[in-house]
C-alpha cells in the first residue's frame, strides 16, 4: 500500500505529508518553549533581585556563534542536495555535527562550572530557570545530533534510491534545526545578558 | 425547591444576592432545559419510525432555532454584566478600610487555622518563620511590643456581628481554601501571597470553617468553627483573651 | 526540485549573507550589553536584535518567507496562542487582590 | 526529538514488499502500522483503563457510603500502607481520587475517543489508506502504552516519599503536589502521555489536511472528522504548555528547585530547605491552559459520534451542518482562552475575572448551537431506536444538563458557593460520563461491525443501555443538591464531620453508592456482549446500517490499505431521503447517475 503525498506534494495544498508534519511539531515546540518563557517571565517579576553576570557572556556569545554558523551549514548541506552534488552535502552535513557537538561541549564547561562551584538548579530561581531552559535546549540539540549521525551514516544509501525523498528529509531535518537554533538566538540574551 | 435550593443559611449581608443570582441561573437553566426538553420528547414521539415512516430531507424550517439561541445569549449576557460582574467587583474590589472593619489575619496550615487577632492595640505583631514551634504555630515574636498583646486562636474564629470584617489570609504550607458555607465566603490561602477577604455577618450563630481546597491526607478534617456574636459578647471574648494572655 | 540551479545557487549567496548578518547581530548585541545600558532599554534592544535575527533565520533559512497557505495558517494560529500564552505571568500578576509576602529564604533563614 | 527521522522513514511505500508477504503475528497485532489495527489496541487499553477507573470509584464511594468500615472483598488485600485491617486510610483515597481523573481522562477517554474512534474510524471516512505516518502512530499508542504502565506502577510504588500513587488530585497543585508522596511517577506518566498525544494529534492533522479522497472537500467531511480535527489543533497546541509545566514540577521534586514554591514555606512545623521565589499560581495557570481546551478534547469527539449516529437514525440529513462546523472551530479557539474560570478563588481581580467570565459566557453558545442543531434533526425523521441511537439520544439532555450547570460555575460570584464542591463534580460527570461515555459506548456498538464483521446484541445492548441510564442519573443527580448544600469534594469522609452537610445531603452518600455498584453491575452484559459478539455476533455486509459515509464502502473489517477501490466522493456527508433517490441513503461514494451510465 502506498501513502499519497509522501514525496510529491498534493495539488490543493502544495504540500509533502512531511513539511506539514514537521511544521506542526515545530508549532507545538513553540508552545512547549512559550510556556517556559513564560515561567521565565513571571519568576522575574516575582523575584525581589535578579542576579546579573551570573553567567559567562563570552562562551554563550561563543555558542551563539557557533549554533549560527551549524545553521548555515545545515542549509548547505540541504542546498548542496538540491545543486545534485552528494559530495558536499555530507561535507557540510558532517561539519554541522560536529558544530553541534562542539556547542554541547561548551555546554559542558559551563555546567560542570557551575556545578564544582555548588551552584546547581537548586541554588536560586535563577539558576533553576537556566538550567531547565538550557537543559530542554541541549536536549533538542542531541535529537538534532541523532538524526543528523543517521542521515550520515545509514540513512545515507537513501540518497542512491531515492534522491528525491532523502533531500526532503534533508530539508525537514534542517527546519529543525534552524528551530533549535531559533530558540537558542532568544536564550543567549534572556539569559546571559538580561 | 427553586426558592432556597438546598443552599445553606445565609449569615451574611450579600449571601441573599448571592443566592438570589444562583436562583435565577437555575430558573434560567430549567426554563432551557424543560424548552429543548420538551421538544426532544415530542420530537422522540412524533417522529419514530412506526409514527413517521418517510424521513423529510429538509426537515425543520424557520427561525425558531435562532431565536432560543439569541434568547440564550441575551439571557447570559443579562446575568453577566447585570449581576456577575458588579457583584464580583463587590467582593474584591470594595474593601472595608482597616479602621471601621474587624482586621484579623488567619494563617492555614496542615490541617489547621490559625487565627490572629491584633489585641486592645490594634496592631499585629511580628512573626518570623525561625520561632514556629508546636506552641507557637505561627512564629509569633512575642518580644515584639505590638505583639504583647495579640490573640492567637486554633480553629477558632470569634467575630462581632453586622461590622465589615476583613481578614487577612496566607498560608504557610499547600494552598488551603477559607471557606465559610453560611457566609457565600471562599477565598483560596496561597502561600507566598496575602489574602484579603471581606463580608459582614448579619446572624449570630455557630458556624463553621470549610477547607475547600485539596491540601493533603487530613483535608477533610480541616475543619474551623466560626462564631458571630453580639457586639457585647465580642467584647467579652477579647476581654477574656486578653485576660489569658496577662496570667501567663 | 522545481526550482533549478541557478536559483538554487542564488540562493546559497543569500544564505551566506544572512549567516554573516546572524553573526554581526550577535557582535552587537554583545557589544550593547558591554556598555550596561539601563535594564528596560536593555532588554528592549536585546529582544529587538534577538526578534530581528530569528525572523531572519525563520523567513531565510526555514523558507518561510515562501510558504504555502496551510503552514501560515498553522503558525498564524499557533503565534496567536503564543500571545495568550505569554500573557498568563501578565495575569497572574496583574489584576489580583493578592499581595506577596516577602519572607526570607531558607538560606537566610538558615544564617540564624 | 528524533521525528525527524521517523516522518522521514514512515514514508516509503511498501506496496509491493506487502502484497504478498505475509505478516507474523507480531507485526500483524502487536506492533502494526494499521491504523486499524492500532486504533483497535488504543480503544481496548482506554477501556480496560475506564474499567479501572470505574473499579477506583467504586471503592472509593464505598468508603463514602459506609465510613471508615472495611472494605469487603479487596479491603484485605490493600495492605496496611494504604486499608489496614480493610479500613481505607485518606491518603490511599487521595490516591484513589487523583488516578481515578487522571486514568479516566488521560488513559481511558481520549485514547478511546481520539486514538480509538479517531485511528479507527476517520482515515476510513476520508477514504485514506492509512495515517499520513503510520510509524509515528504506532509509536505514540507504544507511547501511550508505556505512560499507563509507569501510572499503574506508581501505586506499587515506595521510594517516592511514601508509599503508592500521586496524591494531589488530578490536578496535582503545587506545593501539595512537591511535597507529597508518589508524584514523580505521575508526573514521568503524564511526560509519556503528553508525548504520544501530540505524536498523535501531529498525525491527525496532517491525515486529514493531505489524504483526504478526491472531492472529499472540507464542507463535505463528516462531522466526525471535523470533530478530530479540530480536537487535533488543541492537543496539539495546548499540550505543551502543560509538558513544561510538568518538567518544571519534576524538576522542584528531583532538582531542588523551587518554581512552585514561594519563600516561607513550613511544611510540619519546619522551614522547608528551598531556595523559594517561586509562584504556586503559575502551575495553575500552566495546568488549566492545557486542562480546559482538554476537556473540550473528551467532548468533542463524543459530539462527532453522536451527530454521526443521529443523522445515520433518523434518516435525514443533519439539521444546520455548516452552522455546526463553524460552531465546533470557533468552539475550539475559544476554548483557549476560557481557562481560568477554574481559578476564580485564587485571588483574581475585577479585570481579569471580568474577562474570564465574558470569555466563558461565549463559549457556552456554541455549544448550544451544535446541541440545538441536533435537536432540531430529530424534526421531520423517522427514527430507528437500536442501541447506538438509544445511547446517541440520551447524550442530548445528559450533556444538556452539564452544559447548563456550567453556566453557574461560570460566573465568579455564583461560583463562591459551588466551587469544589460536589456541584462541580456533578457538573463535569454529566457531560463526560452519560455524556462522553455514552457517546462512546454508542461509537462502539455502531461501529463494531465495521471493525468485527459481526454485529453486537441487541436485547443485551438495551439491558446496558438502560441499566446505565438509570443508575448514572442516580449516582450524579444528588450531587447537585449535594453540591447546592456546600458539601466539599475531595473529603475521604464525604464531609461526615461538617454540620452544614448533615441531613440529607450527606444521606445520598449511601443511595449513590448503590447506584454506582448497580451502574458497574450493569457492565457486565456490555462486557459480555462485546467479547462474544466478536466471535458469534451475527454476520454483516459493507454497510448494516445503511449509511452514507465513506466508511461504509470499505469491506468489514477493511483489509490492509482499505479501500479495494480508490474512493471518490460526490456529494455531502449525510444525503440521507434524498427525494426522487431510489433508497433513503444516498452514499457519499455512489456517483452521479449520469456518471453512472459511463
Ligand atoms: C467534557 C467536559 C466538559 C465540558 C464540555 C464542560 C463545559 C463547560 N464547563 Fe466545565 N468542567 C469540566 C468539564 C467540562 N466542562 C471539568 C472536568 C471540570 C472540573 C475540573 C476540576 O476542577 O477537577 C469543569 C469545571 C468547570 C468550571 C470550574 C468550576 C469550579 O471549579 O469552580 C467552570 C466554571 O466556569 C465550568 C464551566 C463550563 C461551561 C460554561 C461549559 C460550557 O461549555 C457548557 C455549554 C453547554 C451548554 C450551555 C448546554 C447546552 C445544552 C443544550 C442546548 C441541550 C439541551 C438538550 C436537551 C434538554 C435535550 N466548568
Ligand atoms: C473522563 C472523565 C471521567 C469519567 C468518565 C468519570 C466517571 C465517573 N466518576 Fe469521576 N472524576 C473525574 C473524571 C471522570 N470520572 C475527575 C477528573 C475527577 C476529579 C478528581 C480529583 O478530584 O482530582 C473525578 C472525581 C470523581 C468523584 C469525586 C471524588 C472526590 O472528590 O472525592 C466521584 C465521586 O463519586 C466520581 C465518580 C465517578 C463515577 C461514579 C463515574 C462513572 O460514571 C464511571 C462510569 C464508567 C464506566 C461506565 C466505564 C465502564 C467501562 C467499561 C464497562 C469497559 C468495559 C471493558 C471492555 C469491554 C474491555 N468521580
Ligand atoms: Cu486545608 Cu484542605
Ligand atoms: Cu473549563
Amino acid at each position: 500500500m502506498n501513502i499519497p503525498y509522501t514525496v510529491e506534494t498534493r495539488p490543493d495544498t502544495g504540500l509533502a505529508n512531511g513539511k506539514l508534519g514537521i511544521w506542526l511539531f515545530l508549532a507545538s515546540e513553540v508552545m512547549l518553549f512559550g510556556a517556559l518563557f513564560s515561567s521565565y517571565i513571571i519568576l522575574r517579576m516575582g523575584s525581589v533581585e535578579w542576579p546579573h553576570g551570573e553567567l559567562n557572556v563570552w562562551l554563550g556569545a561563543a555558542n551563539t556563534v557557533i549554533l549560527i554558523s551549524s545553521s548555515v551549514t545545515m542549509v548547505m548541506a540541504w542546498a548542496s542536495l538540491k545543486l545534485n552534488d552528494h559530495g558536499k552535502h555530507r561535507l557540510y552535513l558532517i561539519l554541522t555535527f560536529v558544530l553541534a557537538a562542539f556547542f554541547l561541549v561548551n555546554k559542558y564547561f559551563e555546567y560542570s562550572g557551575h556545578l564544582t562551584r555548588g551552584e546547581g538548579p537548586w541554588h536560586s530561581t535563577f539558576l533553576a530557570i537556566y538550567f531547565t531552559l538550557t537543559g530542554l535546549h541541549g536536549l533538542h540539540i542531541v535529537g538534532g545530533m541523532i538524526v543528523m549521525g543517521y542521515f550520515i551514516g545509514p540513512g545515507a544509501k537513501m540518497w542512491k534510491t531515492k534522491p528525491e525523498q532523502f533531500t526532503n528529509r534533508i530539508e525537514y531535518t534542517g527546519l529543525y534545526w534552524h528551530f533549535v537554533d531559533l530558540v537558542w538566538i532568544f536564550l543567549f540574551p534572556v539569559l546571559y545578558l538580561l | 425547591m427553586l426558592n432556597n435550593l438546598w443552599l445553606p443559611t445565609q449569615a451574611s449581608t450579600h449571601a441573599a444576592s448571592v443566592d438570589y443570582m444562583i436562583i435565577l441561573v437555575h430558573w434560567l437553566m430549567l426554563v432551557l432545559f424543560v424548552g429543548w426538553g420538551g421538544f426532544f420528547v415530542y420530537a422522540l414521539f412524533r417522529f419514530r419510525k412506526g409514527a413517521n415512516p418517510k424521513a423529510s430531507y429538509v426537515g425543520a424550517k424557520g427561525k425558531f432555532a435562532k431565536g432560543t439561541e439569541l434568547a440564550v445569549v441575551v439571557a447570559e449576557m443579562v446575568l453577566l454584566f447585570g449581576y456577575a460582574i458588579p457583584g464580583w467587583s463587590a467582593r474584591v474590589g470594595a474593601f472595608p478600610s482597616e479602621t471601621e472593619a474587624v482586621v484579623v489575619h488567619v494563617v492555614a496550615q496542615q490541617f489547621q487555622w490559625n487565627v490572629h487577632y491584633p489585641g486592645p492595640d490594634g496592631k499585629f505583631g511580628r512573626s518570623s518563620i525561625t520561632l514556629i514551634s508546636a506552641e507557637n504555630n505561627l512564629g509569633l515574636d512575642r518580644s515584639d511590643p505590638d505583639a504583647k498583646d495579640d490573640i492567637v486562636t486554633i480553629n477558632q474564629l470569634t467575630l462581632p456581628v453586622d461590622r465589615p470584617v476583613l481578614v487577612r489570609l496566607s498560608s504557610v504550607d499547600a494552598i488551603h481554601s477559607f471557606g465559610l458555607p453560611e457566609m457565600r465566603v471562599k477565598q483560596d490561602a496561597v502561600p507566598g501571597l496575602e489574602m484579603p477577604v471581606w463580608f459582614i455577618p448579619n446572624r449570630i450563630g455557630d458556624y463553621e470553617i470549610a477547607c475547600s481546597q485539596l491540601c493533603g491526607l487530613g483535608h477533610f478534617r480541616m475543619r474551623g468553627f466560626l462564631n458571630i456574636k453580639s457586639a457585647a459578647d465580642y467584647q467579652s471574648f477579647l476581654d477574656e483573651g486578653a485576660k489569658e494572655l496577662l496570667q501567663q | 526540485m522545481h526550482s533549478d540551479a541557478a536559483e538554487i545557487k542564488k540562493s546559497v549567496r543569500t544564505y551566506m549573507m544572512v549567516g554573516a548578518a546572524l553573526l554581526v547581530f550577535t557582535a552587537i548585541t554583545v557589544a550593547v550589553n558591554q556598555i550596561h545600558l539601563a535594564i528596560p532599554l536593555a532588554i528592549t534592544v536585546a529582544l529587538m536584535i534577538a526578534t530581528l535575527k530569528a525572523s531572519m533565520v525563520a523567513a531565510v533559512f526555514m523558507h518561510l518567507s515562501h510558504e504555502k497557505r496551510w503552514i501560515y495558517w498553522a503558525l498564524l494560529l499557533t503565534a496567536a496562542f503564543f500571545v495568550v500564552l505569554l500573557s498568563v505571568p501578565l495575569l497572574t500578576v496583574s489584576n489580583t487582590i493578592g499581595k506577596p509576602i516577602h519572607a526570607p529564604s531558607a538560606a537566610a533563614v538558615a544564617e540564624h | 526529538m528524533d521525528n525527524v527521522a521517523t516522518i522521514g522513514t514512515t514514508a516509503h511505500g511498501h506496496a509491493d514488499e506487502h502484497a504478498h508477504e505475509e505478516l507474523g503475528f507480531w507485526r500483524k497485532y502487536i506492533f502494526s502500522v494499521d491504523h486499524k489495527v492500532i486504533g483497535i489496541q488504543y480503544a481496548l487499553t482506554g477501556l480496560l483503563f475506564l474499567l479501572f477507573g470505574f473499579t477506583l470509584m467504586m471503592i472509593m464511594r464505598w468508603q463514602l457510603a459506609y465510613n471508615g468500615a472495611p472494605i469487603p472483598l479487596i479491603g484485605q488485600w490493600l495492605g496496611d500502607a494504604r486499608a489496614p485491617q480493610g479500613i481505607m486510610l485518606p491518603e490511599f483515597y487521595n490516591q484513589l481520587g487523583a488516578m481515578h481523573g487522571t486514568i479516566m481522562v488521560f488513559m481511558g477517554v481520549v485514547p478511546l475517543a481520539v486514538g480509538g474512534f479517531g485511528n479507527f474510524v476517520m482515515p476510513l471516512q476520508i477514504g485514506a489508506p492509512d495515517m499520513a505516518f503510520p510509524k509515528i502512530n504506532m509509536m505514540s499508542y507504544w507511547v501511550y502504552f508505556l505512560g499507563g504502565v509507569v501510572m499503574l506502577t506508581s501505586f506499587f510504588q515506595t521510594w517516592d516519599g511514601g508509599v503508592g500513587a500521586a496524591q494531589s488530585g488530578w490536578t496535582s497543585y503545587p506545593p501539595l503536589a512537591v511535597i507529597s508522596a508518589g508524584q514523580t511517577m505521575w508526573l514521568i506518566g503524564m511526560i509519556f502521555l503528553i508525548t504520544s498525544s501530540l505524536l498523535g494529534a501531529l498525525n491527525f492533522l496532517v491525515t486529514i489536511i493531505q489524504l483526504r479522497a478526491k472531492g472529499l472537500s472540507y464542507m463535505r467531511l463528516p462531522f466526525f472528522c471535523w470533530a478530530q480535527f479540530v480536537t487535533g489543533f488543541l492537543l496539539l497546541l495546548a499540550f505543551p504548555p502543560l509538558e513544561a509545566a510538568g518538567v518544571l514540577q519534576l524538576m522542584d521534586r528531583l532538582a531542588g528547585t523551587s518554581f512552585f514554591l514561594p519563600s516561607g514555606l513550613v511544611v510540619a512545623g519546619k522551614p522547608l530547605a528551598v531556595a523559594g521565589g517561586g509562584n504556586a499560581i503559575l502551575w495553575q495557570h500552566l495546568f488549566w491552559f492545557l486542562a480546559h481546551p482538554e476537556v473540550y478534547v473528551l467532548i468533542l469527539p463524543a459530539m462527532g459520534i453522536v451527530a454521526e449516529i443521529i443523522a445515520n437514525n433518523t434518516r435525514k440529513p443533519l439539521w444546520g451542518y455548516r452552522a455546526m462546523v463553524y460552531s465546533i472551530i470557533f468552539l475550539g479557539f475559544m476554548s483557549f482562552i476560557v481557562w481560568a474560570h477554574h481559578m476564580f478563588m485564587t485571588g483574581m481581580g475585577t479585570v481579569m475575572s471580568t474577562f474570564f467570565q465574558t470569555t466563558t459566557m461565549i463559549i457556552s453558545v456554541p455549544s448550544v448551537v451544535i446541541l440545538t442543531a441536533l435537536l432540531l434533526s430529530l424534526y421531520g425523521s423517522s427514527m430507528r431506536f437500536n442501541t447506538p441511537m438509544l445511547f446517541a439520544l440520551a447524550f442530548l439532555p445528559m450533556f444538556g444538563i452539564g452544559g447548563l450547570t456550567g453556566l453557574p460555575l461560570g460566573l465568579a460570584v455564583t461560583d463562591i458557593p459551588l466551587h469544589d464542591t460536589y456541584y462541580v463534580i456533578a457538573h463535569f460527570h454529566y457531560v463526560v460520563a452519560p455524556g462522553t461515555i455514552f457517546a462512546l459506548f454508542a461509537g462502539i456498538y455502531y461501529w463494531f461491525p465495521k471493525a468485527t464483521g459481526r454485529m453486537m446484541n441487541e436485547t443485551l445492548g438495551k439491558i446496558h443501555f438502560w441499566g446505565s441510564f438509570i443508575c448514572i442519573n442516580i449516582v450524579f443527580m444528588p450531587m447537585f443538591i449535594q453540591g447546592l448544600a456546600g458539601m466539599n469534594r475531595r473529603m475521604y469522609d464525604g464531609g461526615a464531620l461538617y454540620t452544614h452537610n448533615a441531613g440529607l445531603p450527606l444521606e445520598l452518600n449511601l443511595y449513590i453508592g448503590m447506584a454506582a455498584w448497580t451502574m458497574g453491575l450493569f457492565q457486565l452484559p456490555f462486557i459480555v456482549n462485546f467479547f462474544v459478539s466478536i466471535k458469534w455476533g451475527k454476520k454483516v455486509d459493507r454497510n448494516p446500517w445503511q449509511s452514507t459515509t465513506l466508511e461504509w464502502s470499505a469491506p468489514s473489517p477493511p483489509g490492509h490499505g482499505n479501500f479495494l477501490t480508490e474512493p471518490i466522493v460526490y456529494r455531502g456527508p449525510y444525503e440521507y431521503s434524498v427525494p426522487g433517490a431510489p433508497n433513503d441513503f444516498t452514499p457519499q461514494f455512489e456517483p452521479e447517475k449520469s456518471e453512472k451510465g459511463r
